[in-house]
């Protein structure tokens, strides 16, 4: 690792710290030391309690146990104003950004009412954090019209401007490049040296053995294991990752190598799109002439920077959006006219990102949200009445099957971790009778676990032979899984490389816009 | 209230929470007589302020309202439109449309029915006359709910300013009918032609119920039972939790959109049409009494749940009736029932925020 | 024995509802029987009181608004309680249902001759809240009277809105344009909102810089006026409300109609010092005229034919 | 028609539209805060008709119609005071709260006009207008629109004063969040209950003003549902403007000016029934949500109670 940190004193200690939530207990009698002068990554699966530490820290929770202490006095943190006059600084895991306000504005919010924002000398600050960050913000921008990772972007340098003593980042990476993280990294790097804390949760076990000073491992919210910075130090990157592995999972890791899986038989296309074109709108980018074909049992990746129509291209496919031109086939069958509906009952799969926006209906149990997209179906439904005592019985056993974390099948899935609410998304979809699935960020906000198994389903279903559209913004994942890998850029395809040696320089390289 | 049935926009109840109401009812009770007393207490003060005794006050609402037969007859029978016009709310909450536009609904439906069926007993046999009128009224208020329906649908415009404007519309647009379009000739008091008592709505057995109230029920609990039990009811209540949620699964929101108005105004006009063709028989110019504003918090309150709407409404009623009474034998002004309702609605809506806060420290 | 009284609003109103419970207790009184006053039902289903009321044991309700006069005989048949009723003379049923169409055309007109013989400006104005029939007949009479006393005074006719019955603000704001037109002298018929017009009337000058005047109906609100009260045309009810109670007794109720007129004033202009004695000297000639029949007048009690009388009436002024 | 033209009848006309329109204007622009904040403030009818009672009795009382004023906004503070604590702080439905309050303050204060005023029906004098100098001499539009009461011309440099707080102060951007996105103000460290609270007081304020500008201005006197649905009114403008201030003055104009035209047409002596014309205002309205409804975008979290870190 990089050069010796001072080992700082504890600014925050949690003792015995305890959050319980209905039917659930997010954080069990949590002790942990946060040290100035030190990265403290947090890891753990989903529904681990991370976040909810983090609410605490931040004042949006309180905790129902235990005590909070500040420089070693004892102070409970009342509220997020609170927090922040403490000098926590928070990049939160799910966007804390007003869409309806510019990005300017977004930054000025929480100063005083009565006094005015002060644009001018805002600028110049944001100016000289941004710029060693290697981020371009535009002050004037409605949020709206950010990209998910420019929005992330705007969020961390905003916890930056209000020069806080602690620095809490939630999975603030999970929407950067591989170049935003390495930046994001050496700048928590230079924090730390200036004698801040950090803590930096996140899922990628590389990025924490790269940044972390030190690491605490969360699981059913228990504190149970930490790698101190000498002991960080003394281990080298695999032997790491392995301990951490084994603490968060208790077994040994699952391999996550590159394991392409063999292409069924038949490679005759599946799925084809030919000259798809959308027309753009103010907050998002058109499509324009996308073509290509998958096969029985293959995995096409879609790599690019995110908000290059990514989710345009998806939407377009699932029939979300109106396409003003071109034609998708499904096993030889025009489905340019049919609706999403239809497109799904001819087998044709869509796995939002965007899970709690439109995955799910949040205030809805888990059980409904699973068969939210075939309401009225048989067997689930007869007759259009429902059958409560199918549904039930059908959603126990998809919950054991994709092992979602739940107190109960009739939970709001909206109170769900967000990992788990990605499992009752992934159940839908794959649910009977699918041919071709799109995945849009499939493991996006999953723990290693998770993301493995996620994986290693894609894996399968293509192995049974279906076609699998891959979207993605991890290149690492792209390339562990896929066949060939296209790239996207400003709504179209800028070229595909077959997955093999070399192809992630290949396509690294049509991504920022050099041709391969 | 559960937490989303508190939003305006999320309204409907996740499957548990409609439970909620028919788990252990005891509470339920509690925590609904609870309120009506301490209401009734502080209303009581008001009385006391402008010297009438509060007890032989509520002493002539239960007796006018409740124990007495003719009372409880005449409460009854003011139900049966308060419940079609539940109904219809119930199916636009749940799909989170809020369709405020109920009074102009409710006078439409009734001026159809008076303009049509008069003339319809003439030519057509009784029952067959009032069902003919009671669907052209249906029918006629559906069309008038088309234009915030289409508004909405396929124009994003919200739908609480456009029938709320439309309600005002509607009312002044019903007056003009009347004066106008459906005056009789009969006499000089601007009123649409009478439909004879014997002609209107049988009544049940000796009583002076009408059978309107039976029509009430069974939509009321109907639309209950679709709004819960099936694939309909559960499209609807997805497209009112999450409009983009409903796009995902494939649904057509603004098909669905459109039907939902539909319904839901053509339930609160067959609430004007019963009105007429049990009650009234005839609609006076002027004629306007904004039954709408009322039902809407009592079906909040009812969470949006057919079966305690009814409760609900009947509590409504006793309230109206025996509170005009008891005004009148007091000397009070009528709009003291006004002062009376609305305390209890708050108080009501406080007791089911307590009942609803202590039941998460509990769970917790 | 007794007798109730039904009315849309509080008997408070210097008008129409305190008329009608003022009368019904005094012609109780006189009769030495019970009253039961039921006010303030709005215009609503007021079924549920009938039958109450009936229940108690009235024998003879009074249902003092037109809006009652569906309800009312149905309820009658229902319970064979006599009921009397307002504006529909066809409705008689004998022994069960007697009707008393009050109109103040007659009182109306004599109005009209005073306000044209008063008006400075030629231009007289009448204001109105809704369009009922009884007020319309009034609304005529009154164009009429002025017609008959002087063609060439303007008449500008003006209805607040349907059902604008509470709307003070709205009386005021239409009287004000209504004087803004030139008219100085008002008659005015509303229950609420008349009190905006008299208000309109005592913070806005004429044309010519003096004072508006104002012309009431039904009622006397001489002690809420602040000198701009012209006159009124009051009703007196009791008159009718005893030869109910008096056929009642005689076993004839419902056979015939009940009406007030000025013969026994039970319509009457009210004096106020705002009228010179010469001018009532004349109004009380034209009152004797009108009782022996010498001046016949047809009442008019829809809206249309109001109107084409009021803009008949400008027009002929225009030339 | 000699009179139908004359210039102090158009000026009467003008007027009245000017004094129908104020009420609304007030209503609207509070009404626009409680929106912004994310608060839908349906009792708004209710604290109009408070301020309208209040306002008249102290104007009457006292004598002093800026006395009136005040207390007539007071008496609205003090209603939306409770909505506040009811639907802000303690999150009840918002629609429950606001319908029930509009219901029970028409019913009492007819309640108190009943007992106290139903004998003498008492009014106040004309209030008194100050003629802005050189404006107020031009012919009709002079004595139309610059000779009203002071409070008219403060109503109107309201717009002015609520386009600066939304556009330029951090306040309006804090409403805002609060009603688009009420999480991130929170953590950003300004309290979403606070803020709200502030805007629903303010429309109260605002209301009640409006209603005590009816009651004392408008019509002199209090009568029993004196307001007759302004407070819906507001409520309806305040969407329609979007937020925009100036949207809530024109639509308020818009109205004010349709009821006068009414008038207008029956003095003309228009053959058609008032019914038909009354609609006049209500059709302009409905055109102007078919034309400008259309883009009109909500607050997301508008009628949304706040509960910190709810999922
Ligand atoms: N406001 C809430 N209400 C109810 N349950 C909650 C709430 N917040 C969190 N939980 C529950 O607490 C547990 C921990 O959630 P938390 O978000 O802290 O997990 P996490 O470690 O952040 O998971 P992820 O990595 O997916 O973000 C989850 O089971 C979640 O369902
Ligand atoms: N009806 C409304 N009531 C309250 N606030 C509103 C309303 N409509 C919009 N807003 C708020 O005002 C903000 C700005 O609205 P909008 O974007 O429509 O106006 P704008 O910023 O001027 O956009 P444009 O440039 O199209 O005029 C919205 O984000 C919303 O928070
Ligand atoms: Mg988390
Ligand atoms: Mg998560």
């Amino acid at each position: 690792m990089m050069e010796h940190p001072r080992a700082g004193l504890p600014i925050v200690t949690l003792e015995g710290v305890t959050k319980r939530f209905p039917g659930i207990v997010a954080n069990d009698r949590v002790d942990l030391d946060i040290c100035a002068g030190e990265v403290h990554v947090l890891l753990g699966e989903n529904g681990a309690g991370k976040s909810t530490l983090i609410a605490m820290l931040s004042g949006l929770q309180q905790p129902d146990g235990g005590r909070i202490l500040i420089d070693g006095a004892e102070v409970p943190i009342r509220s997020p104003s609170h927090a922040l006059s403490l000098g926590i600084g928070t990049v939160f895991q799910h966007n804390m950004l007003v869409p309806t306000l510019t990005v300017a504005e977004n930054l000025a919010l929480g100063g005083r009412w009565w006094k005015r924002p002060r644009t001018a000398e805002l600028a110049a600050r944001v100016a000289e954090i941004a710029r060693p960050l290697g981020i371009e913000i535009n002050l004037g921008a409605r949020v709206s019209e950010l990209s998910l990772g420019e929005q992330q972007q705007v969020e961390i340098v905003r916890a930056l401007l209000r020069d806080s003593r602690l620095l809490i980042l939630d999975e603030a990476t999970s929407m950067l490049t591989p170049k935003g993280i390495a930046e994001l990294g050496a700048l928590m790097r230079r924090l730390v040296e200036r004698g801040l804390a950090v803590v930096f949760i996140t899922h990628k076990l590389g990025e924490a053995a790269d940044f972390g000073d030190r690491i605490s491992v969360l699981k059913l919210g228990r504190n149970v294991g930490e790698i101190p910075p000498e002991r960080l130090r003394s281990l080298e990157r695999a032997a790491l990752v392995d301990e951490i592995v084994a603490m968060m999972f208790g077994r040994q890791a699952g391999d996550d190598a590159v394991s392409i899986p063999p292409r069924a038989a038949n490679d005759d296309a599946l799925l084809e799109v030919r000259n798809l074109s959308v027309a753009a709108t103010p907050d998002a980018p058109g499509l324009d002439a996308i073509s290509f074909a998958i096969g029985h049992g293959e995995i096409l990746g879609i790599a690019g920077i995110d908000g290059n129509g990514q989710k345009q291209l998806a939407e377009a496919l699932a029939g979300q959006r109106q396409a003003v031109s071109g034609s998708v086939v499904l096993a030889g069958q025009e489905i340019n006219g049919l609706d999403v509906g239809g497109r799904r009952r001819q087998g044709l799969r869509y796995l939002t990102d965007d899970r709690l926006g439109e995955g799910t209906v949040g205030t809805f149990p888990v059980s409904i949200n699973y068969f939210l997209k075939e309401i009225g179906e048989p067997p689930l439904w007869r007759s259009g009445v429902e059958r409560s005592r199918e549904i039930e019985a059908r959603a126990r056993e998809l919950t054991r099957i994709y092992d979602v974390r739940t107190p109960g099948v009739s939970t709001p899935v909206g109170r769900l971790s967000g990992g788990n609410i990605q499992k009752v998304l992934i159940a839908r979809e794959l649910a009977d009778g699918a041919r071709a699935v799109i995945f849009n960020k499939p493991t996006y906000g999953l723990d290693l676990a998770n993301t493995l198994a996620t994986r290693q389903r894609i894996r399968d279903i293509a192995g049974q032979g279906l076609a699998v559209l891959l979207i993605s913004t991890d290149l690492e994942e792209l390339l562990s899984m896929c066949h060939r890998i296209a790239v996207i850029s400003q709504g179209s395809l800028v070229g595909t490389v077959p997955n093999g040696d070399g192809a992630g320089e290949r396509v690294g390289r049509l991504m920022i816009g050099i041709a391969a | 209230m559960s937490g989303e049935a508190v939003h305006v926009r999320a309204a409907p109840l996740d499957a548990s929470a409609g439970q909620a109401s028919r788990r252990d009812l005891g509470r339920r009770l509690l925590i609904t007589l609870g309120p009506i007393l301490i209401s009734l207490a502080l209303a009581g003060c008001v009385l006391l302020a402008v010297g009438v005794d509060p007890l032989a006050y509520y002493g002539f609402v239960v007796e006018r309202g409740l124990l007495s037969p003719l009372g409880l007859q005449q409460t009854l029978t003011r139900m049966a439109p308060l419940l079609f016009i539940a109904a219809g709310l119930i199916v636009a909450f749940r799909a989170g449309m809020w369709n405020l536009g109920g009074d102009g609904q409710f006078l439409l439906g009734a001026v159809a029915a008076a303009a049509t069926a008069p003339l319809l007993v003439q030519s057509l046999p009784g029952w067959l006359a009032l069902l003919v009128a009671f669907l052209i009224a249906t029918v006629v208020v559906v069309i008038w709910s088309l234009v915030p329906a289409l508004l909405r649908a396929y124009q994003g415009v919200n739908e609480i300013i456009t029938t709320l404007m439309m309600s005002f519309l509607g009312v002044s647009l019903a007056n003009v009918l009347v004066k106008l379009v459906f005056l009789d000739p009969g006499t000089t008091v601007p009123q649409t032609r009478t439909l004879p008592v014997g002609d209107r709505l049988p009544r049940l057995f000796e009583t002076t119920i009408t059978s309107g109230l039976v029509f009430g029920l069974a939509a009321i609990v109907i639309v209950h039972l679709v709004m819960t039990r099936t694939a309909f009811g559960l499209k609807l209540r997805t497209v009112g939790a999450n409009p983009r949620a409903a796009v995902h699964a494939g649904l057509n929101v603004p098909l669905l959109t459109v039907v939902v108005f539909a319904i839901s105004a053509g339930l609160i006009g067959m609430g004007g049409a019963i009105d007429i063709i049990g009650i009234h028989g005839n609609v006076r110019a002027d004629w306007n009494p904004a039954y709408g504003l009322a039902v809407i918090p009592v079906v909040f309150l009812a969470r949006m749940n057919g079966f305690a709407a009814i409760g609900f409404v009947f509590l409504l009623s006793v309230l109206s009736i025996g509170g005009e009474s008891a005004a009148r034998r007091l000397g009070v002004p009528q709009h003291f029932t006004l002062v009376l309702v609305s305390i209890v609605l708050i108080t009501l809506a406080i007791a089911e925020y307590l009942d609803h806060r202590f039941n998460q420290v509990r769970r917790t | 024995k007794s007798i109730a009284i039904l009315t849309p609003q509080e008997g408070t109103d210097f008008g129409w509802n305190q008329q009608g419970i003022d009368a019904a207790k005094a012609a109780a009184k006189a009769a030495g029987i019970e009253v039961t006053v039921a006010s303030g039902l709005g215009y609503g289903d007021v079924r549920p009181t009938l039958r109450e009321i009936a229940a108690d044991g009235a024998s003879l309700i009074i249902a003092h608004a037109s809006g009652y006069a569906t309800s009312a005989p149905e309820i009658a048949e229902e319970t064979q309680v006599p009921v009397a009723i307002v504006d529909s003379p066809k409705a008689l049923k004998a022994g069960l249902v007697a009707d008393y169409t009050l109109s103040g055309h007659e009182g109306a007109y004599l109005a009209g001759r005073v306000a044209a013989k008063m008006s400075r400006s030629k231009h007289v104005g009448i204001v109105v809240s809704g369009e009922p029939p009884s007020w319309n007949s009034q609304s005529a009479g009154f164009a009429q009277g002025v017609k008959a006393e002087n063609p060439d005074v303007k008449i500008t006719y003006a209805v607040i809105g349907p059902a604008a019955y509470s709307d003070a603000a709205g009386g005021r704001r239409v009287t004000e344009s209504v004087i803004g037109a030139g008219a100085d002298i008002i008659f005015g018929q509303g229950n609420g909102s008349s009190f905006g017009m008299l208000q309109a009337v005592e913070t806005s000058k004429a044309a010519d810089g003096g004072k508006v005047l104002f012309i009431d109906v039904i009622g006397d609100k001489t002690s809420v006026g602040k000198g701009h009260l012209l006159s009124s045309v009051v009703w007196d009810i009791t008159p009718v409300y005893s030869a109910m109670i008096k056929d009642l007794k005689d076993g004839t109720f419902g056979t015939k109609r009940y009406a007030i007129s000025l013969a026994d004033n039970s319509v009457k202009l009210l004096k106020t010092d705002q009228i010179p004695d010469n001018v009532w000297g004349e109004a009380q000639k034209i009152r004797e005229q009108m009782i022996s029949g010498e001046i016949k007048l047809q009442p008019v009690f829809e809206a249309t034919a109001v109107r084409a009388l009021m803009t008949n009436v400008s027009a002929a002024a225009a030339k | 028609m000699g009179g139908f033209a004359s210039d102090t009848f158009l000026a009467a006309l003008l007027f009245g539209a000017v004094t129908a329109a104020i009420p609304l204007l007030l209503a609207g622009l509070g009404e626009q805060m409680s929106e912004k904040a994310g608060v839908l403030n349906i009792g708004i009818e209710g604290m109009m008709i408070t301020g309208a009672y209040l306002g008249f009795v102290s104007a009457y009382y006292s004598g002093s119609f800026w006395l009136g004023f005040l207390t007539g906004a007071a008496g609205g503070v003090a209603v939306a005071a409770l909505m506040a604590l009811l639907c802000v702080r303690i999150g009840l439905n918002q629609i429950v709260i606001g319908i029930a309050l509009t219901l029970g303050l028409e019913g009492l204060t007819a309640l108190l006009h009943h007992f106290q005023f139903s004998r003498s029906y008492p009014r106040l004098p004309a209030a008194e207008v100050t003629p802005i100098p050189l404006l107020a001499d031009i012919p009709v539009l002079g004595s139309a629109l610059f000779r009203h009461h002071l409070i008219v011309y403060l109503a109107v440099a309201m717009v002015v004063v609520m386009i600066w707080v939304y556009r330029r102060t951090q306040f309006g951007i804090n409403l805002q969040a609060a009603g688009d996105k009420p999480a991130a103000l929170d953590v950003a460290g300004i309290d979403v209950i606070r803020t709200r609270t502030a805007a629903v007081l303010f429309t109260g304020g605002m209301a009640g003003l409006g209603g005590a500008y009816l009651a004392n201005v408008g019509a002199g006197l209090f009568i029993p549902f004196i307001t007759n649905g302004a407070g819906f009114l507001g409520i309806v403008l305040a969407m329609l403007a979007r937020g925009q201030p100036v949207w809530v003055l024109v639509g308020a104009l818009v109205f004010g000016g349709c009821l006068s035209m009414t008038t207008a047409a029956q003095v003309a002596g228009v053959n058609i029934p008032t019914d038909v014309i009354q609609m006049l205002p209500f059709l302009a309205v409905m055109a102007m949500l078919v034309l400008f409804g259309r883009r009109a975008s909500l607050p997301a979290a508008l009628g949304i109670p706040y509960e910190r870190g709810a999922r």
